[in-house]
């Protein structure tokens, strides 16, 4: 089993005439991800890799029957392209697109209290159930079908958590990766709580970094409501105050909070132990199974 | 993208927010004949992106002809936390009696823009925040509906700013939300925010912080970056396109994704070395991006060793490995050893790609980083 | 009993020390009403009518354990002065101010879809409970307590209405005017609904009048949810297309929608008898009581 | 308040809405000079508040210097349904291949705005709505958020709008949205959109509607307002203050609440007389407005008789009574009969001080309803 995505999942892909869609719209559907529909404005009527192009996500969502859409628009627009599928409305947006300016997420994020549709993203590498879809841009590869979850705001550091997962044939019910950027959609409690429900998942990975406070309250929310094992890793442990480190919101603000400490300590008190190095985590991991 | 005070508070002026009579000045004669028109006392204060400018010497009160030109002496040409000082902003010194603090910026826990005021001001408002959380009023603004009216007055009253400064408080930070707003800022302060004997308020400080996603939609303020007082290797990367950053120590790190960079910098630091930088290269990297950023790291003098660490997910093992080879085929002479760590889409060909005379291959992270340690350990003695 | 607002009703007078605010304060304290502060940005501190004054809503719902407000502040504050009591929040916010700009209120309605305060306005008379409280401008003297509810867009027509009721010795559970604005909090549906929830009251009357839908929504409403009979009037049957009839509302629009046959002939359709002049209404009324 | 077709084009345009080469003439003369500085086709349109202007003659085609003469004279100073044409827009008459329509109004059901557009332009939309209301597109504002630039091309795309214009109607929507919410108001349209051969777009009438209660802080537009096209009466209402509208028969009536107004007006219809005006006074009326009051239905040559209903809230019996005494004992005989009805606050104090020698006092609404048509049924003859 699997959380929010499967073979099943019919979907959208905006953006898919310009470079990255069209590239990873193929990789998706080679993987094997059920994609029914484009939409670019503009380019309604076209095909792109044999399917159909709408202009408007409403227009695929309503003739194709969608119910997710993932997102390949340029920063600039990339939240307008989100409200759009949030109204669609759609039960799953997955943005990709990195460099959306905090105040359109901002915005963003208050039609997402209003709506039931789910965020992933933005700058995130998407969500994969292995052998059966992927929404974004992780590699298929590297993945195995399995029992664990993973959760990361990171993404090439999620593939080498992964790696080292399945390179010891530990596979993975799903992977979210839920992006690096101040304000996102899901976060690691959605995550856990996607988990925690589904009874295939046997253990969880999570994977934070320096920059606010979700770790430590993920952490909390872990202690309170969570029987399946947890092992986690904070990237960052290194990083100077008042600099980013990469992602927008991975900072340690001046005052010293969101450092890599201050999440290591919430999470080995909620019980959760953090690898030094990723193979650590898949020790942990091992141990849980 | 920081402003600077003098930018800040010509931008706040620009749009009604009461600033002190000031002028930019970059030399002893200049800062001399701008003391002169404004009248003693005046502040001289260095103009670059420090915090704690004062304590460090950075701004000075001159109350005579010889003061400023002491002061003008004295901070420019100074190097300030590693800033070279170039500029100076000569300011009529304010009379106060009491220092207020205003500034809007995003709650990332709340995915909402905070207002905040406070009647603690004119010292650090993060200490305020720790030592005495109640001292400083925060009111949440609903990022479609802007801030209401409202909102300012609560947070003025909230915070005891006293009634008959009430409203110009509360307008003050109207304004500064509006700024905040329509000029896609990721902080706005004025710290303080003096009270003259006369109830008066006026800015004695300016921070605007701007969201360097958004410049492209700013382009006035995308304008006014400033790219000579950047550091060198600093801006280099700017221009390259990287995420960058100088740290101080001797182990050059390149990698393609920010977790994955910043756990390579971990693992550093784990196996005993110290990162001599942050440099992500991003997603789907091709050879010229691989050459600039083997250019960076080898530019910086500080480096002895280099990790490459490349997870392939767009990112392709051998593209990059053709790059390595590329960029380091043109050195007569290797300048410092590079240990190479390939995974992920098309590692395996990488591998076989490169070129092992240039470059050590390791297959691990793990095994990467040890090696990298151990050169830069070797090539520091 | 009662709808709404009784004497345990706290109240804050939003606008207490302005012309109307102070009168219309003291008007409400001497019929009864619980008038426990008024909110007045920058006369914090004073009294009015012995009543204190504070500067933001917020302030004076704390310290006076406050539920309810009456706005009688001019209609270029008042859309600030409504969001300002809906945040604080209080449970039933009550705007007499007249002019309110039109999309002042659109963005109020807006918020009223997030919170769970009640509006009633804006440019209304306000709500009474005969004998127990009055939130508004109605004069007191007219109304009697009795069985019988009363929801009406007008104010002073409500007064005539009224009158005819109590002559005959008919009196009311709670009247409440929802004010004659194209966009308004309360709606007739959401007025009938608690009438019709309420033990006490014995029948309804529903004054509407031209502009809108509401009245032909309402009709709706009765014909399917209501067992309380309703007795109703529509002012503005003899009112020219395309002009407005001092009220923000009452105006029948180009295409003939909102005019005052097709009003009561949707009321006639859901059983509501609809009075030719206002004494007829209180003829239906006594029919049914 | 409405503006004008040519201030509404000049606000569409200054936002960069394209509008046709127009010019605003007020004699033959500038009829023709206009004319011939565009050059031929031109449209010759009166700047009246009618609908429907060109079936009712107020729109002419002139393809020469003769013919715009000719319609110049036949539209300037002509009574276009009640209204004197004053001033003309000579506009360059488009050659199109299509008429689209766009616009942005309340609904008041929602409580929010709506967007619409539709390939069925040029022709009434109410009657589009009402034939084929699939025919036009319609999305809903959140006017918190204001209009997402998706709608804008949603509503362009569910119309049915070709393709290759989508982005410019989309883009003139948006716009019109914009100004919608920047100006307060209440309605903005342009119909028809007109469509070139060229694909171009451009907007061959446009209204704009302010809602009046926000003029107070829309003052450019404010200005605008020119009374000299307004009826007398009504514009005296105006300066007054009072919520008027003139209609056709002959009893006066006035009253305080717009619901009260309207059902006294009903009244008189249901009793056999015809309303000459509906004329609310308001809430908490003084002896002067009352004076007011009467001075505007006395100077209404048709009244032939005038009922003064109120019933009191705010507004005080004795007060008024007070006032209609004052008003008319300055008359030496009333110009008309006036019959009293005052009811609610004081009303008792009120009709004993009512001088009977100048006034009939009825004490409820049906009574005085029916008098009051009596005495006009009686003048008329």
């Amino acid at each position: 089993m699997s959380v929010l995505v499967d073979s099943d999942t019919r979907v959208v892909v905006q953006g898919i005439t310009g470079g990255e869609g069209k590239f990873h719209a193929e990789q998706m559907m080679d993987y094997g991800t059920n994609v029914v529909a484009g939409a670019v404005p503009g380019k309604g009527g076209q095909e792109v890799n044999g399917v159909p192009v709408y202009d408007t996500v409403h227009e695929a969502a309503r003739e194709e029957d969608a119910d997710a859409s993932v997102v390949f628009v340029p920063p600039a627009f990339a939240g307008d392209a989100v409200f759009e599928a949030l109204d669609a409305p759609l039960d799953l947006v997955v943005a990709i697109t990195e460099g959306i300016p905090t105040q359109d997420m901002a915005k963003v994020n208050k039609r997402l209290s209003e709506v039931d549709t789910r965020l992933i993203g933005p700058n995130c590498p998407g969500i994969i159930t292995p052998g059966e879809a992927k929404l974004g841009i992780l590699p298929g590869n590297i993945f195995e079908s399995g029992d664990v979850g993973l959760v990361s705001r990171s993404g090439t550091l999620t593939y080498q958590v992964v790696d080292n997962l399945t390179s010891r044939g530990i596979g993975q019910t799903t992977a979210i990766g839920i992006g690096g950027d101040p304000i996102i959609g899901t976060d690691f409690i959605d995550a856990l709580e996607l988990f925690e429900a589904d009874p295939d998942t046997k253990a969880v990975v999570m994977c934070g970094e320096i920059g606010g406070e979700d770790e430590e309250e993920a952490a909390r929310y872990i202690a309170e409501n969570m029987d399946t094992p947890v092992a986690g890793f904070i990237a960052g442990r290194t990083a100077p105050p008042g600099k980013r480190m990469g992602h927008a919101g991975a900072i340690v603000s001046g005052s010293g909070t969101g450092t890599a400490e201050s999440k290591i300590n919430a999470l080995n008190d909620a019980g959760v132990p953090v690898g030094d190095t990723p193979n650590e985590v898949a020790d942990h991991i091992e141990d849980f199974l | 993208m920081r402003l600077h005070e003098y930018q800040a508070k010509s931008v706040f002026a620009d749009a009604g927010i009461p600033t002190p009579d000031a002028t930019l000045a970059s030399s002893v004669e200049e800062v001399v004949e701008a003391a002169e028109e404004i009248g003693y006392p005046v502040a001289v204060k260095a103009q670059v992106h420090v915090g704690g400018r004062g304590k460090a010497g950075g701004i000075k009160l001159a109350e005579s002809r010889d003061e400023a030109e002491e002061a003008a002496e004295s901070i420019i040409g100074m190097d300030l936390k590693g800033y070279h000082v170039d500029r100076v902003l000569v300011e009529e010194a304010v009379d106060f009696k009491n220092e207020l603090y205003v500034g809007v910026t995003m709650d990332r826990g709340e995915g909402k823009p905070v207002a905040m005021v406070s009647t603690k001001g004119g010292v650090n408002i993060e200490e305020v925040a720790e030592e005495d959380p109640d001292a400083i009023a925060r009111e949440h603004i609903d990022p479609a509906f802007g801030m209401h009216p409202y909102q300012a007055r609560k947070a003025v009253y909230d915070a005891g700013v006293p009634r008959e400064l009430a409203r110009d408080v509360a307008s003050v930070l109207q304004t500064m939300y509006q700024l905040w707003d329509d000029r896609d800022a990721s902080e706005v302060e004025i710290n303080p925010l003096m009270v003259t004997e006369d109830d008066e308020i006026i800015a004695a400080d300016a921070v605007m912080n701007i969201d360097d996603d958004a410049l492209f939609r700013q382009q006035e303020l995308a304008e006014m970056e400033e790219e000579t007082f950047e550091d060198d290797l600093e801006r280099k990367a700017g221009e390259y396109g990287f995420d960058y950053v100088r740290l101080s120590g001797n182990v050059g790190i390149i990698g393609n994704g920010a977790g994955l960079v910043m756990t390579t910098l971990d693992l550093v630091d784990y196996y005993g070395g110290e990162p001599a930088n942050f440099l992500d290269i991003g997603g789907g990297a091709k050879a010229e991006r691989v050459a600039n950023a083997l250019d960076m790291v080898f530019s910086d003098e500080n480096v002895d060793a280099v990790v490459f660490n490349i997870f392939g997910g767009i990112t392709r093992g051998d593209e990059v490995a053709k790059g390595i080879n590329n960029a380091l085929e043109q050195f007569d002479e290797i300048p410092k050893p590079v240990v190479v760590r390939l995974a992920g889409t098309n590692a395996e060909e990488g591998r076989e790609i490169l070129n092992d005379e240039l470059v050590t291959v390791e297959e691990t992270l793990e095994d990467a980083v040890q090696r990298t340690v151990e050169y830069s350990e070797e090539e520091a003695q």
